[in-house]
């Protein structure tokens, strides 16, 4: 059974994903997943490409992390976290989260905390190449 | 030896992934970014987060340890 | 490929509802799912088996009206819901929903919108057997 | 004929799933409901929910129509 937190080049599985999320309780009634796409355009240019780029030892230490906070602050029965980092183009997976609770208001919650922690603590960045070029993306504050 | 790490839009402004400075005690935090702001002043105005050890750190008076791995972060972009 | 919306009897992938919900857009960046499955119990008591029962042809056309209000209301670009009338054991899939937006924001509100909607519109009941016997679920208020 | 459908809850009280009542003009929908509620009062009793032709309604003085489908629905518990 694959980690449940991992940084990887390949592509995933929801199914799989979803069967080892289960795996740890027959008492999981609702699971949230947040799964994030490359887009073909981004503010206005097209984009051709998108690559990612990690401080990987780190960013993999904090995801461990944010996995066990989420799972205590909202009472998940478990969750897992999936971040490519590769090369994608428009419509490739790049991020996967599935929270599992009891109930689907904890699942929810902590699915989407989850994501936007992510973005905030996880030392990964994005680059856009478009037909203009290529550039670092700048999140919004 | 400190080794200092650069990943993403700050490596590209560097045009470096790592630079190493020689240890001496009593050395601070501080005195490696100013070290690595001299010479790339436009890479340093991008960090907005420093780790040592892989983990964040915000006191830059913090004192550092022979064999510390800093890192020099814009901000994040995943997800 | 599957209807976006469908009532049956099999458990079905979310790779392919994913799949299917992708299809149609290259300017999704966020995809938000839930998952609802058979628990081993509830409010105390065992569950061997839970089974469904729907007055199907409205239960059909309620959760048609709850995708395409989804859309409108969220400004989804597509949204899938399947569930299944069957009877499951603990773990099994009972029902999934999907919605896809350019963000992530708009997703995770429209898709816990419509798992709330659904389980107050569809017309869809859930019978427990436990080792003393079988009885309608009664949802709470 | 008006059809009356029974499911889950209901029906295992009613005992059926379906009930037949001839149609006469004026018929309303409440004296559909009185009439299943005077055979069987304890499935009315946790009927929270009318359907007529798969739409719910809320109004029991709705006039009836010939070939009319009424569900008379316990609250649902799908999901």
């Amino acid at each position: 059974m694959n980690e449940p937190v991992r940084i990887q080049e390949a592509d995933f599985s929801q199914d799989e994903e979803i069967t080892a999320l289960k795996a740890g309780s027959r008492r999981m009634g609702g699971i949230a997943t947040f799964l994030g796409c490359a887009r073909d355009f981004s503010e206005g240019r097209d984009v051709r490409e998108i690559s990612f780029e990690a401080y990987g030892s780190m960013a993999l230490a904090e995801m461990k992390k944010l996995r066990t906070e989420a799972i205590a602050k909202f009472g998940l029965l478990d969750a897992r976290i999936v971040h490519r980092v590769a090369t994608v183009v428009a419509g490739d997976n790049i991020v996967f989260i599935a929270a599992g609770a009891e109930h689907r208001a904890a699942a929810f919650d902590g699915c989407r905390w989850l994501i936007d922690e992510l973005k905030q603590r996880v030392p990964i960045w994005k680059k856009e190449i478009t037909p203009q070029g290529e550039s670092w993306v700048t999140p919004h504050p | 030896m400190i080794r200092v790490l650069f990943f993403g839009p700050v490596a590209d402004r560097v045009q470096a992934r790592e630079m190493q400075f020689e240890y001496t005690p009593g050395l601070t935090l501080h005195d490696i970014t100013a070290r690595v702001g001299m010479q790339h002043p436009g890479a340093l105005s991008i960090v907005s987060f420093i780790a040592v050890n892989q983990n964040q750190v915000h006191d830059k008076q913090l004192a550092l340890h022979d064999n510390d791995e800093i890192a020099l972060m814009a901000k994040f972009s995943g997800g």
